[in-house]
């Protein structure tokens, strides 16, 4: 059995218009393995899972999955062959109940509405959850969702299931659930594609691993024969002594004090942010972290709060409002909230700092000066596109980031929101974030940092609160404090 | 040598693509310019002075109403109140002339349609009316509630310029007087688009029309007024439908409660024909000049080719179809 | 005198109660229905209205909800004169005593029997008239124009057929072209005049528009492109027609009297009631109107 | 990982209960509109609640019900058909043409077959070509009209007064009442269409489609044969509707459906069918477009004047698309 390759590519190729995607990329993965695969943000690994999956076609090279050479594939050949994929983005059509959705496309195999939804239920709680399969997804919280979609992808009795970062919007909770799925799957002798940038589980879960850089394989090993250096030194290329930049220590006075702050969801929240400093947020999955970020922002309605930036009460009413004050926001979202997928990098910079770009009574936008702020982002956050007109839906996730937060540095922003800024995004890159968060505090401004990895938090923030349910539960000091102390606040 | 065939090849392709690329991209030229040639062979006297004026002339009302609809569409939006809204101001406007002068009908007019535009605005900011579908039947109910009144002020009946004491020279000044063989309606317009394609292409604006229309969370997050550039986009639309319905009283003298019946549809059509997108986020406004042409020509080229009107509706709608798939595949080829 | 003797005839008590079912966005029906209004008092019948802007199918649904509504006369002007037919039919069947009568224009010859009487300029007619007047006025023939109105309305199609059948024992007359509008609307008018010219130019001797409104726009476009004396010819005689007869831009305008019409229609009604029997079809005078006996009417005032 | 029942559901419970006078706004219209009318019934004799009245509701309801069963499949893909007035108008006059020539079900199994191909050339257009499917349908609703004019050189035809019977011919159901035939069509499709919709694996896939096109896509559905079909049932559907109407009618003419696009449209938006795709039903946009026949009929009684009638209909269009905004927008707060 541990010879049996059930996939095997060699040396596929893939070009899409200005990217060489996949470069002679050649990988086997076994029958019953967990196959990690990691590289930064663009290698390709996304663009592989499509090829795999029959979204995209690919160019030239072979695949052989269960001894069957691939040729052409549509997305439902691959399903029915046995390939599942569980995309980076959900894939669910959320007005839609649950045993609908896993069982998509094949009522009538199904027998009806009836046989649906029974044959779903069981699904369902062959792994282990509890949701009610007449559910509409909407109503569904995010790791919910993913459970259908490891349901939906064991229904068509997959040989491999592909989850591409599957744990970017999970908590530890949910993750560990996560992981007693894909053991039970692998247990039953079906193979696992995993991707994901958080290497702690990639070591955790994966017998193999792969690492792509720049749309080629580097390196496949087993992961025991691989550490955590050397894996990150053949992801980017050079080698990252640290994880994470040393803390910047730069905190001064008080900057902006939020007093009772209250909506539908958080209660009475108050806060103090000092010049200089990196304030994390941690809290669970709906602690209602983001709801503190928007209302701050103005993004959101807000029932009752006070905001005294520098000695002065503020009013924020709007986001407008908000950036006026010098503060900007990085949301979690990046592709509903965050870009303009179809406009061009250039554009998608510009927004927030237009108003500077132009002049005359008028307000004519200064194209040489919108072009060189473009310019100025992609080289100073290392963007990669092929152009400042390229659209940023082409642009692999990170970059997508990267453009956000290009944005915001160029309104020179006192305050900074980062919502969940890593999630997603490659080692490389995030390094590159934090050095920027860095930057940022050590030129005077402040940050507020929001991320549901702990690590993250604890390692860059000067201060952190703790949030549950809509509620400030306590404030520690990471150096000091351990992390149980904190977690235990966590939880409430 | 297969190296060399090989190359050959690839520019043999690449011709052959940039030549299909060409004419994809200048449909609307090419059709343009064939139907001139056509229609002049067939009927040379097309190409007479006293033709072009009375095309030219013929093109002021929709071109205004179809360049302001160009910003609704930007935006995101589809404004359907434009019948309603030619309705009432076309009569609003010969009703004012007595009590007012011609001066002050313009203008309450002109003031007519800024607010119309802003009701519809108002109406989908306030119901946080995010998407096209939201917009499109609202502004329709408002094009009812536009064509009623105009029923309820004219008592349906056509009202005369000439029954105005003979004082309607600025009107007809605006419709049918011409400089040269140059109607002022046109001299207007121009201006217009000139200024209109300066603030939708270079001005903040403009450029926040297209975000808007692009994806408004990430607008409003980004710090732009989401509501008042809807709103302003709106206003601008019915401050030019009612330009174009001034021009219209001004050639035609008369104005009846039904008055804007299609105008609608065929500046939906110019809009799209010229290349500005439905799904908001991207516009052409000399695009848009281009399709009122394709439409008012078609139908002139037609007259002279003594095409019959029930025939002219099909070809007008088999050219539009065609000219339609021409710009899809154009952005299809773009992707 | 006899007006009130007719209200008499009906007793003084509850008055008869109508419904005028047209077309209310068409700007001649808001007229004739206030001249009905005018005139109905005297009769003792009470009128309203249901409106179906131009859509066959809701001029149907509205005869029916006259029936329903226990309406005793429904005067209809129908929208789509064959497709009216079978909602008269409708009617009759439900209230055998319903009284029905079209008004303006007529159904088919064949569903007469459906209706019990007709007023109203026979369209056909006008398109005749307006043709023998061109006859007169050249004697040695010319070439004409014809702008028609709304394609597919039944005036526009009637007018057209009576033109034609006169035309077309004239030789000596040449239709260089014909080409109707989609909505009766005076720009459209005014643009195919403006491409006829461009076509014919000087050739054009005469103009048969098929509504005074719409000759406001060939008007304007004749006086645009400087031709003189081409000779217009419009339907309707409407305050806009009379005054272009009066100021010489428009040869004559063939007038469909509403008020004169309105009082037959009452009339006939009484007779009905009356137990008497009445003519199914009732032409009304076809008066036309050039600027030689102008003076002889009354400027209406639609 | 699991929901628990917390406070917050019970609180949710409440807003339920609230949200079911929105989601079923129509039917709480009509229920209004009735209860108005018997009020009004106290005051004077209209006949309204005769059972001769309520089945006029019906019949005039019964042709723009089955229009917006068909539109319901293509609004369901989130997409929208404004060809179907033209649709409407050319089957009513090509039924009568083909009836002279050839037997009564032959020709009306015909004309169903070139609304269906009518339906397929917009899904080609839309689907495969990729264009919009509002200037697509548009544009095809011009040509056909025109088609229709062409045919019938824009006179009404007459047909066989025995066609009449087709839809005006009654049956008496279950010894009850005396129903139309066209109501008992309207019925039967009704049902049908919406078992199809609900019950099938067809029916699933459009409401998938309509949800999220791109999951549907790659869960295996065939997306474009799919949407294409959804396109030939709102056209074929379309054709049978205009077989009804010229059947009751007695006669075809290019000129009807002039105003079924948008109002048909529009009903079935109202109704609760999304624009924004995934949500809705046949029986939701048949009770959409019985609530506009209900609303005619009363106010055919209540109002004197018709320009006020028309005046209200266009607001209660803007009320009601306001408040179903605005509801979505109070929705998307709550998430
Ligand atoms: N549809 C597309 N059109 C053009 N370029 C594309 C397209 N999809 C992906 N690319 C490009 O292909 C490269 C690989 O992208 P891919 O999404 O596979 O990266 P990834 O490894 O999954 O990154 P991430 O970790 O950020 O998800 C990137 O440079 C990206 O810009
Ligand atoms: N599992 C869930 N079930 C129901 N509602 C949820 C769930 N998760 C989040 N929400 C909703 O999300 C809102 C607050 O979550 P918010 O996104 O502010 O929290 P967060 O701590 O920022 O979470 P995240 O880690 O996703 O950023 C609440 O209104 C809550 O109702
Ligand atoms: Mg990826
Ligand atoms: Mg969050």
């Amino acid at each position: 059995m541990d010879n049996k390759y059930i996939l095997t590519v060699s040396n596929v190729n893939k070009a899409f218009p200005g990217v060489k995607a996949l470069d002679d990329v050649s990988i086997q993965v076994k029958q019953g393995e967990v196959h990690g695969i990691v590289g930064e943000n663009g290698a390709g690994k996304s663009t592989l899972m499509k090829i795999l999956s029959g979204v995209y076609a690919k160019d030239s090279g072979t695949i052989i999955f269960d001894g069957e050479s691939i040729e052409k594939s549509t997305p439902f050949d691959s399903l029915r062959r046995g390939i599942s994929i569980i995309y980076q983005e959900f894939n669910l059509v959320e007005t839609m109940s649950v045993g609908e959705n896993i069982f998509m496309g094949r009522f009538k195999e199904m027998s009806g509405m009836r046989g649906t939804h029974k044959r779903a239920a069981k699904l369902i709680e062959d792994i282990g959850s509890r949701i009610n399969s007449h559910t509409l997804v909407k109503n569904l919280s995010t790791a919910e969702k993913q459970m259908v979609e490891i349901a939906k992808a064991l229904s068509f009795n997959s040989k491999l299931i592909i989850m591409d970062e599957p744990s970017s919007s999970l908590t530890n909770d949910d993750l560990k659930q996560l992981f007693q799925i894909v053991k039970l799957l692998v247990s039953q002798g079906i193979s696992v594609i995993y991707i994901s940038h958080k290497l702690d589980e990639v070591f955790e879960l994966c017998d193999t691993v792969t690492i792509m850089c720049d749309g080629r394989v580097i390196d496949s090993k087993p992961a025991s024969e691989l550490t955590r250096a050397e894996m990150i030194m053949k992801m980017v290329g050079r080698a990252i002594e640290n994880e994470f930049p040393e803390r910047p220590r730069c905190v001064g006075a008080p900057l902006l004090h939020v007093a009772g702050l209250n909506t539908r969801k958080l209660h009475d929240v108050s806060f103090t942010l000092n010049k200089g400093e990196i304030l994390g947020l941690v809290g669970l999955v709906g602690a209602g972290r983001t709801e503190i970020a928007r209302s701050l922002f103005g993004a959101d309605k807000v029932r009752s709060a006070e905001f005294v930036l520098e000695g002065e009460r503020i009013s924020i009413k709007k986001p407008h409002d908000a950036i006026q004050h010098g503060i900007g926001f990085v949301p979690e979202d990046r592709k509903q909230q965050g870009l303009i997928l179809p406009f061009s990098v250039e554009t998608n910079i510009s927004i927030a700092c237009l108003k500077n770009l132009c002049r005359g009574l008028f307000r004519f936008v200064s194209q040489s000066k919108e072009r060189e702020c473009s310019k100025r982002e992609i080289e100073n956050l290392r963007i990669k596109t092929s152009s400042a007109d390229t659209r940023v839906v082409t642009l692999s996730g990170g970059n997508q980031q990267k453009i956000i937060i290009g944005r915001w540095l160029e309104m020179h922003p006192m305050i900074l929101i980062l919502d969940e800024p890593t999630r997603g995004i490659d080692i490389g890159a995030k390094y590159e974030i934090y050095m920027l968060m860095k930057k940022i505090v050590e030129a005077g401004g402040s940050i507020i940092l929001i991320s549901s990895e702990f690590p993250e938090v604890l390692n860059l923030s000067n201060r952190v609160l703790t949030i549950c349910d809509g509620k400030v539960t306590g404030e520690f000091d990471p150096e000091v404090a351990s992390g149980n102390e904190i977690m235990d606040k966590v939880m409430g | 040598m297969t190296v060399v065939k090989h190359i050959v090849s690839m520019n043999d392709g690449r011709l052959e693509r940039k030549a299909r690329y060409f004419l994809l991209n200048h449909m609307l030229v090419v059709l343009l310019l064939l139907l001139v040639i056509v229609t002049a062979v067939v009927e040379p006297n097309s190409l007479s002075i006293g033709n072009i004026t009375s095309i030219l002339r013929r093109f002021g009302a929709p071109a205004f109403i179809a360049l302001g609809l160009t910003f609704a569409i930007i935006t995101g939006f589809i404004d359907l109140s434009i019948p309603g809204i030619v309705n009432f101001s076309a009569v609003l406007a010969i009703y004012l002339i007595n009590p007012l002068g011609q001066v002050g009908a313009l203008v309450v007019v002109l003031i007519f349609g800024l607010a119309a535009g802003m009701i519809n605005g108002l109406l989908i900011i306030k119901s946080g009316g995010t998407t096209q579908a939201e917009g499109l039947f609202i502004t329709f109910g408002m094009s009812q509630v536009w064509s009623a009144a105009a029923m309820l002020l004219s008592q349906g009946k056509t009202q005369q310029l000439r029954w105005c004491d003979r004082s309607y020279s600025l009107f007809t000044f605006l419709g049918s007087y011409k400089i040269g063989f140059v109607p002022i309606a046109m001299v207007v317009f121009v201006m217009v688009l000139i200024l209109l394609n300066l603030l939708q292409k270079r001005t903040f604006a403009g450029r926040c029309m297209c975000l808007v229309g692009g994806n408004k969370t990430v607008a409003r997050l980004s710090g732009i007024h989401v509501d008042r550039t809807i709103l302003s986009a709106f206003m601008i639309c019915g401050l030019m439908t009612v330009i174009g319905a001034v021009m219209l009283v001004g050639r035609v003298t008369t104005a009846s409660p039904t008055v804007g019946s299609g105008f609608d549809t065929n500046a939906i059509l110019a809009v799209v024909v010229g290349g500005t997108s439905l799904a908001g986020g991207k516009g052409n406004v000399f695009g848009t000049m281009l399709g009122v042409f394709l439409v008012i020509l078609l139908a002139n080229s037609m007259n002279l080719l003594g095409v019959s009107t029930h025939m002219q509706n099909v070809m007008n709608g088999a050219v539009l179809l065609l000219a339609i798939w021409a710009d899809g595949r154009k952005t299809s080829q773009l992707k | 005198g006899g007006n009130k003797e007719a209200a008499g005839s009906q007793g003084t008590g509850k008055p008869l109660r109508a419904v005028w079912c047209s077309a209310m966005n068409n700007e001649s029906q808001p007229f004739a229905y206030k001249m009905f209004k005018k005139y109905m008092a005297q009769y003792n019948i009470e009128i309203s209205v249901l409106d179906d802007q131009g859509d066959a199918a809701k001029q149907a649904a509205n005869v029916a909800q006259a029936v329903a509504a226990n309406y005793q006369w429904i005067i209809v002007n129908p929208t789509d004169a064959a497709g009216i037919v079978t909602a008269f039919k409708a009617a009759k069947e439900a209230r055998p005593n319903i009284i029905i009568s079209t008004y303006s224009s007529d159904v088919p010859d064949d569903a007469e029997r459906y209706r019990d009487f007709f007023v109203g300029m026979d369209d056909a007619t006008a398109g005749a008239v307006a043709a023998n007047a061109f006859i007169e006025k050249f004697p040695n023939g010319g070439n004409i124009v014809e702008i028609g109105g709304q394609a597919g309305h039944n005036a526009q199609i009637l007018r057209h057929d009576g033109f034609i059948s006169v035309m077309k024992d004239h030789p000596e007359f040449k239709i260089l072209d014909i080409q109707n509008t989609e909505h009766w609307a005076t720009d459209e008018a005014q643009s195919i005049m403006e491409d006829f010219i461009t076509k014919y130019g000087k050739k054009i001797d005469a103009v048969f528009v098929h509504w005074d409104n719409g000759a406001t726009g060939v008007i304007s476009a004749v006086q645009a492109a400087g031709l003189n004396g081409i000779v217009i010819v419009g339907v309707d005689g409407c305050k806009a027609g009379f005054d272009q007869v009066r100021e010489g831009t428009q040869y004559a305008t063939i007038m469909n009297n509403f008020e004169t019409q309105s009082i037959a229609s009452l009339e006939l009604v009484s007779k009905l009631l009356a137990g008497e029997k009445v003519a199914s079809n009732n032409y009304a005078e076809m008066d036309i109107v050039t600027l030689a006996n102008i003076n002889e009417f009354t400027t209406p005032e639609w | 990982m699991r929901i628990e029942a917390n406070p917050s559901m019970v609180q949710e419970k409440v807003i339920d209960s609230g949200k079911f006078l929105y989601e079923h706004k129509a039917i709480a219209g009509i229920v209004f509109l009735y209860a108005l009318a018997f009020l009004y019934n106290l005051n004077g004799n209209s006949g309204f609640f005769s059972s001769y009245s309520q089945t006029l509701i019906l019949i005039k309801a019964t042709v723009n019900i089955i229009v917006a069963c068909g539109v319901t499949f293509a609004v369901m893909t989130r997409s929208i058909d404004l060809s179907i007035g033209g649709v409407l108008a050319l089957s009513g006059v090509l039924v009568i043409k083909f009836m002279n020539i050839m037997p009564v079900w032959l020709a009306i199994l015909l004309t169903v077959l070139i609304g269906v191909i009518v339906g397929f050339i917009n899904g080609f257009l839309i689907v495969h070509q990729n264009l919009e499917g509002f200037i697509v349908t548009l544009g095809m609703g011009i040509l056909l009209k025109g088609v229709a004019l062409q045919l019938t050189d824009a006179h009404p035809i007459s047909a066989r007064l025995s066609f009449n019977e087709l839809a005006d011919g009654r049956q008496l159901v279950f010894g009850l009442a005396r129903i139309p035939n066209m109501v008992i069509i309207m019925l039967v499709i009704v049902v049908i269409s919406s078992l199809i919709l609900r019950y099938t694996q067809f029916g699933r896939n459009v409401y998938a489609i309509g949800g999220n096109y791109s999951v549907a896509k790659y869960s295996g559905i065939p997306v474009v044969r799919q949407k294409w079909i959804c396109f030939g049932i709102s056209a074929g559907l379309t054709a049978i509707a205009g077989i009804v109407n010229s059947s009751h009618l007695g006669a075809g003419n290019a000129n009807y459906g002039d105003m079924t696009a948008m109002i048909v449209n529009c009903a079935v938006v109202v109704g609760g069918t999304s624009m924004a795709g995934g949500i809705g039903g046949v029986w939701q946009s048949a009770i959409g477009v019985l609530f506009f026949a209900v609303m005619e009929f009363s106010l055919n009684i209540m109002v004197r004047n018709s320009y006020v009638i028309m005046l209200i209909q266009g607001m209660v269009i803007v009320l009601i698309l306001f408040g179903d905004s605005f509801g979505n927008k109070k929705r998307r707060e709550r998430v």
